[in-house]
């Protein structure tokens, strides 16, 4: 099942894909390289094979369950990759005059307004090329927009201690400082201490709603109301946007910014790791600062706004408009869902969500907050299994593999111990999920029965378990020829 | 109902273990006054059928004008493996990959990569993709701060000739940090040497200049990278890939060679898609990597002791070092970065290089019969790679226009970004506009000319 | 070279092992006066880029004019996940099964299709496929005559409204064995049942009878196929797999059903694609499978007693029975039985009843819609499914011409094939023809009459 | 590693993809069907999860050598997929006007003549839809010609003992009768045997050169004259081209009709058993007989030759015109082989086989005709192993299958015992065949270890060897669904 690495086919003089010169170079010796780069050297059948074979190695979600929590895991429609790599598109050259772009330009500006509607925000800026650079715009546009009114001690972004890595990250990125408030057992914000902690030197807040823990903070206009009470703007990470379109939205619920994961919500493919999409939107504070370029409709046509008609912008995030390609993915996907096909994704995640987690807690596994409804994602803490008989969360993540399941989020959010975050999406079918519960149950059982046959999971995957110290303390990053 | 599989038999059972009746109570928590009352300006939902028809149409509409822009995008041949290999829903429908055991395709790949670009650039270590060229350049400035500790500086020195919008992405994702570019500026089209002499015992974190550059010549980074050694900075390469086929790579840069490379993979087997998605690559010394932004792929042994591929040196990201970590990055360019892996296997190093020669070739022929009109020459003496600068005899704005008219795309205008360069217009010819091409341009670029004479 | 990925040094290790010193000389056993001096018409090697250019540019000439033909090639959407599906390359670069336990993919999916086409004809069992509908036709005609034991007839009776290119390649193939098809003529668009009468008490090894017919119009087929049987004749039927979404299948047909359906599967997710591949499909009760042609799977059991599929019944086929098999076929249409099962699951039967519905709404529509303008009226009364025969005053083949020239293909000319219906016409509206593209016909037809009256 | 039949997600009321209707049929009742076809009922990701797991348990040449002699088991170009799956190709009607198709037609032209240049013949058509298809094609012009000339006795085909299948089933199905003629120790037809049977009665010869025996016919210019003396014409099944590009032909042998398999030797996908192309040739005698249709130049344009132009045709063979995408594919990869690369695929397509045969034969393996050279292809025989063992040729290409290596083409042609059909291809490297080499060598090992072991292979495919005569004497051809 193992397959060797591309190098492995090197044989001198090989060539997989001859694309013929036109002429030979005519360049001064000086500049040239004298050493031929160390690229594989395999015919493209090798190279066909290779790939292919390594592609098997993969889970996915089209060949497994993959409740991947906070990803939001769902079908990803061929028909959005056929029409996105249509070829007028990929063709397209990203400074190509808009005479020759119209098309393109209105699909992009379709899309910024069906993520207005869907936000609740008052305008949006596509350019993003993920969640996290999502947050740094909005991060960079409430420091611009409390700049812009001479406001400029307001360095503090306040996170849920639940919330996710890139938040805190971004915050420092952007030159801020981060608070952290912590959260009650029901899973809400503590809204005392946020309170003790709010001030002049607030820039403002980053929450995802609901939360990473899986739960709808219900105390959100009160949060909102302190916070702008203080001077301070209020940041929505849109990751779990599945859980409430056309439910509610951010905009509804207070938000000045907010950003949208489109390979989440909208169905782009997660690609291994990406690229993804983090449009933003905002209200009308802070549209003056919305990063360039976007699409606006001038006379008939669709043009950029640029440097020129932004000024107070906070610049361009990429050195064109973003990923236009997921772009395209996310707009074919909203309009084959249209607006009733849009609330049903919510309804049938959380009821989802909601049909699992009941299902598990009838089992006997514990809710995080058993008090609560799931949103789209949910967690259960495997503490007391743990304690019984050492099988640890990360050991059902591995043996779930060997049931032909990808596992869900372990170990996030950092505060529920030993803790599954579970997000079954709208797509996958009850009769998945039940087979699901049945591999949890029987994990379970063969963790009291035999844990340390548990411990010794995955046995059925391309390798067995993986030393993460020796990979980090012996770190093996290239593969280097072995000398001849 | 698209994409959903539940049937009424199925929401009844499911809603009865809820102890619910509709899905609307599931959604009880959220307080009354947030409800909305609807998405109704989303419209109606299309049919694939539809939707089909109607992206078709829309991409027709805009057509395949015949491109003659670079200018960071180059419209390069991708072979139909590339893709076809890449869109395996195996690849295009997997994640990052945190349960490696389930990823090792995804994994061994990128580890193919890194070693790819790190060949390729003559470095140690590269990471697993940033988003694009330009915040890959952005990050490159970021971790040279960081790495920097014999330096106090929080300013980069950064080449006018450095890709405009490269230089604008740096700025703003370092303002934040208080870290800001420094411009070394042009002379004859290139880093101005003299006024980089004036700046010896300055202290700046880094240098970075690109190669080629943004107007396509060829810089002198031997004396660059030697010249920022020497005044205690980083030396950061901006670099093409497929230049890298035929150029001295950035690990060879002076006598110590530059200590970090980025640049953009796109001409790896990315196709121009109106921007992007295109994949972003970082690579430097391996005494660095610990400073590295982004996902790294390592080698290690399984229970067994055989070799298998795992997300390493996580200690860096975000998701364990939170508001410490190297930079926000979460999601990359996993699939691209796929792609790119693809087509330099493909290819291989002779592969790239006919591409590289072919590159050069054609833009030379672009230059030499564009150049034969009369109004139009190329002011540098420079050698250049697969971009070149010409000098017109009129503005460049209406130029373009007047060629778009015919179908022709005949290049990026300078002015807006270089006016001191007067009336120039950067052009580019890569493998795939061949002769035929080359005299249609020519053609259109003479009707122009005559036209308006 | 493309394709080939032989190094010097391994040729060179290659012959030595050989014991040769050439290539040339592992041909000595070639006589000398066969020897070929080359192959120049064939003309140098173009790239990958070079013939993708040449033929997107031949393709673009076509261009995708708006097809209302039908006449046995259907312009259904096909969803993307189809052929993306399909073109995987552990589907698309296998060969037949032979190797069942390295090819259960391939043996499963076409357990499923055997399985989906047995169900929509309502019959028992199925091939794994045939050339295409007209072969698969021909073949039932032989599997008849094999398996009517009753009937020393070498005569099968065909209805003249079944495909005029089915008759001809059954005539072609069954010409060698002595085997004739006997027309039984039309009458009002259908099969004429008072000669049908007429011939009671003839021996015929079979009756073949389409529905819906050529003529797009639904045939009497319970009286027909009592017929059959009561003549000792068994009962064929041709069958389109889209209209069986919604008419009765061939196996409730008369009193006991026909014995063997046959047709063509393109109409299931496959692209007209200027006429094939397409699948042929052939389905009959139990009890004559055996004198079926082409391949069959079938589930079994493992040594562990698990299930697995495996290519069976394999003594009726020419590998085996050599010059006594039921058929020569030995490659089939397997990758489009992919595509083909793809494409059934996906839709299931409410969706392959919605393309049915809608077709023949938008056929109604179209019909209507012409009729409307003097000089075009319908000549029959019958319903028909989703192709209707349209009379005009005038001949045909100018009116197409002239409507193909405005992008419009109008129809399928029948006054070739039947003489005797004077200037007709038979259009076809699929459900990617919708109202907007049949006022645009509509237009177009108006203005071609208007012109030339 | 299983997956369950599509049939198994069953769930009343559930559908993968929503046509929408645009209006509900008005047919009568009594032509109406009463019950609901029993189609399955999935999601789209299910259908989607459900092919794409099924299609991971085959191998095929993107994932596996796949030495199937006689079969030519190529590398498929992906690009020749990718343009022949361009949307105008896709949209043509096969009766479009030939206005609206000069770029495909004159495409299938070219075809034409490149398929005469390589088979030496005066005319191509290209409408048999497969080698057996091609065969039929062959033998009814042979009939055609006798008949036209009133030379109607003649009834015989003659085929030697080690033909194809479909050579003597081919002769049945145009009503001819068979008669076999031996082949000598030495891999050459007995001559003798075929001046004895030739005569009045001789409609002609179905030969393949190479034969399936992997070596030339090296008398093949004295049968022709044998054959033609007889009255007899001669017909080439164009199976083995691949070994013969550029070298010799069909025509230069003194064939009279020759078919080509296009997804053999000009490398269309074999798709799982198909589609492929049967494309036949043949000198000026049997021109007027040709299939129709075909494509003609006429002026400056490509028109169909039919009925009308070709009255002494043998008539359609399809509805249309043949597998037209098959014959896109075979076009461009013949295109890009041009002049030169055609010439080296038989160089190395027989490079590969003589190699493989030489390192088989230098390990101890016995050939069936070590004298010979190899074609394209060549046969080991394994009678002594299965005589010292037991372990028979099939139990080796079980074995293989473990090494990751599709097995060779295994008990044909019928006259070598335990005999196994090996034909590399040109695409494949020379480690891929040491690879596959070592593998002979290691199974060869365990069947005097361990026979049963060898006799126990498969063990790492989903399933284990399957019970043959259980499946055909208890046929389960069809799902049935489970009385409720
Ligand atoms: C809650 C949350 N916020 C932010 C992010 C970051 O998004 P991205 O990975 O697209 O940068 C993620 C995704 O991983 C997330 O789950
Ligand atoms: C020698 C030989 N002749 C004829 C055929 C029949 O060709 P096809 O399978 O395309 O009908 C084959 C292929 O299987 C073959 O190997």
């Amino acid at each position: 099942m193992n397959e060797q690495l591309i190098f492995a086919y090197r044989s001198a003089g090989r060539q997989g894909f001859a694309p013929r010169a036109s002429g030979t170079g005519e360049l001064p010796a000086e500049f040239l390289r004298q050493d031929e780069p160390p690229l594989p050297t395999a015919s493209e059948l090798d190279v066909v094979r290779h790939y292919t074979r390594l592609s098997q190695l993969n889970f996915s979600i089209d060949t497994h369950f993959y409740p991947l929590g906070s990803c939001t895991m769902k079908y990803n429609p061929r028909v959005c990759n056929r029409l996105a790599m249509l070829p007028q598109f990929l063709a397209r050259h990203p400074l190509a005059p808009v005479e020759h772009g119209q098309g393109f330009l209105q699909t992009m500006h379709e899309l910024q307004e069906m993520l207005q509607t869907v936000t609740g925000m008052q305008a949006v800026s596509l350019t993003p090329m993920a969640g996290a650079q999502g947050e740094f715009a909005g991060v960079a546009m409430i420091k611009a927009y409390h700049d812009a009114r001479g406001d400029s001690e307001r360095t503090q972004i306040i996170v849920p201690d639940a919330a996710h890595g890139t938040n805190p990250a971004t915050a420092t990125m952007c030159g801020c400082d981060v608070v952290e408030v912590p959260t009650r057992p029901d899973g809400d914000l503590d809204i005392d201490k946020l309170r003790a902690v709010v001030g002049p030197q607030t820039a403002g807040i980053m929450l995802t709603n609901p939360s990473t823990l899986g739960v709808f903070e219900r105390q959100i206009s009160e949060i909102a109301a302190i916070v702008h009470a203080a001077g301070g703007l209020l940041y929505y990470d849109g990751a779990n946007l599945n859980a409430i379109l056309g439910k509610t939205s951010p905009g509804a619920m207070g938000f000045d910014v907010v950003h949208v994961n489109l390979h989440k919500t909208f169905s782009t493919p997660h690609g291994g790791g990406g690229p993804g999409s983090g449009a933003v939107g905002v209200g009308d504070k802070l549209r003056p600062f919305l990063p360039i370029p976007y699409v606006v409709k001038q006379g008939g046509n669709y043009v950029w706004a640029d440097e020129h008609s932004c000024p107070q912008s906070i610049g361009r995030l990429s050195a064109f408009m973003g990923n236009a390609g997921v772009l395209l993915r996310a707009y074919v996907y909203m309009r084959m869902l249209g607006e009733a096909g849009m609330q049903r994704v919510s309804d049938f995640a959380v009821l989802n969500a909601n049909y699992l987690m009941a299902r598990l807690q009838d089992e006997g596994f514990a809710l995080a907050y058993p008090q609560r409804r799931a949103s789209h994602e949910f967690i259960i803490s495997l503490k007391q299994i743990t304690r019984d008989t050492g099988v640890t969360a990360m050991d059902f993540a591995k043996a779930l593999l060997d049931h032909g399941f990808h596992a869900p989020t372990t170990y996030f959010p950092l505060l529920v111990p030993e803790c599954l975050l579970i997000e079954p999406t709208e797509s996958e079918s009850r009769q998945t999920l039940d087979a699901f519960v049945a591999a949890l149950v029987a994990i379970r059982q063969q963790a009291y029965d035999d844990a340390d046959a548990v411990k010794q999971a995955p046995l059925t995957m391309p390798v067995r378990r993986l030393d993460d110290v020796r990979a980090a303390k012996q770190p093996d990053l290239i593969w280097k020829q072995p000398a001849a | 109902m698209p994409f959903i599989p539940h049937t009424d038999a199925d929401v009844a059972a499911m809603l009865a273990v809820t102890g619910t009746s509709s899905c609307a109570d599931l959604f009880d928590e959220i307080p009354a006054p947030l409800r909305m009352a609807g998405l109704q300006a989303i419209g109606p939902a299309l049919s694939e059928a539809e939707i089909s028809r109607l992206m078709q149409s829309r991409a027709r509409a805009d057509g395949e004008p015949l491109c003659f822009i670079g200018a960071g995008a180059y419209d390069h041949y991708v072979p139909a493996a590339v893709w076809d290999i890449a869109t395996r829903g195996e690849f295009y429908s997997a994640y990052t990959p945190y349960q490696a055991e389930a990823s090792q395709g995804t994994l061994q790949v990128i580890y193919e990569f890194q070693t790819m670009l790190a060949g390729l650039t003559g470095l140690d270590v590269s990471n697993a993709s940033l988003y694009d060229g330009a915040t890959a350049f952005a990050e490159a400035c970021l971790m040279a701060v960081r790495a920097n500790r014999r330096s106090k500086s929080r300013r980069i020195l950064v080449a006018r000739s450095l890709h405009p919008y490269y230089r604008e992405v740096a700025t703003v994702m370092l303002r934040g940090q208080g870290i800001s570019l420094q411009e070394l500026p042009l002379q004859d089209g290139c880093c101005d040497h003299a006024a980089l002499a004036a700046l010896s015992g300055k202290d700046f974190a880094a240098v970075a200049v690109q190669q080629p550059s943004f107007l396509g010549n060829l810089e002198q980074v031997d004396a660059l990278t030697d010249w920022a050694h020497a005044n205690g900075a980083l030396a950061i390469a901006v670099v093409n890939p497929t230049a890298l086929a035929v150029l001295r790579p950035p690990g060879q840069w002076g006598a110590e060679g530059a200590d970090i490379a980025c640049g953009e993979g796109q001409p790896l087997g990315v196709p121009m898609s109106a921007g992007g998605p295109y994949v972003g690559f970082l690579v430097c010394r391996q005494a660095i990597v610990r400073q590295m932004p982004g996902r790294i792929v390592g080698r290690t042994l399984d229970l067994d002791g055989n070799p298998g591929f795992t997300l390493t040196l996580q200690a860096r990201e975000q998701h364990i070092r939170r508001s410490r970590a190297t930079s926000n990055i979460c999601t990359n360019q996993g699939l691209v970065a796929t792609a790119a892996t693809i087509y330099m296997a493909l290819l291989g190093a002779a592969g790239l290089r006919e591409v590289a020669q072919s590159c050069h070739a054609n833009t030379r022929e672009l230059v030499s019969q564009l150049a034969a009109l009369p109004g139009i020459s190329p002011p540098f003496t420079q050698p250049y790679f697969h971009e070149a600068v010409l000098q017109l005899d009129r503005p460049v704005g209406p130029v373009l226009d007047a060629l778009s008219r015919q179908g022709v795309l005949g290049g990026f205008d300078l002015s807006q970004h270089y006016p001191e360069l007067g009336n120039a217009l950067l052009v580019c010819a890569t493998e795939t506009r061949g002769s035929e091409d080359i005299r249609a341009y020519a053609a259109s670029m003479g009707e122009v000319f005559g036209a308006a004479a």
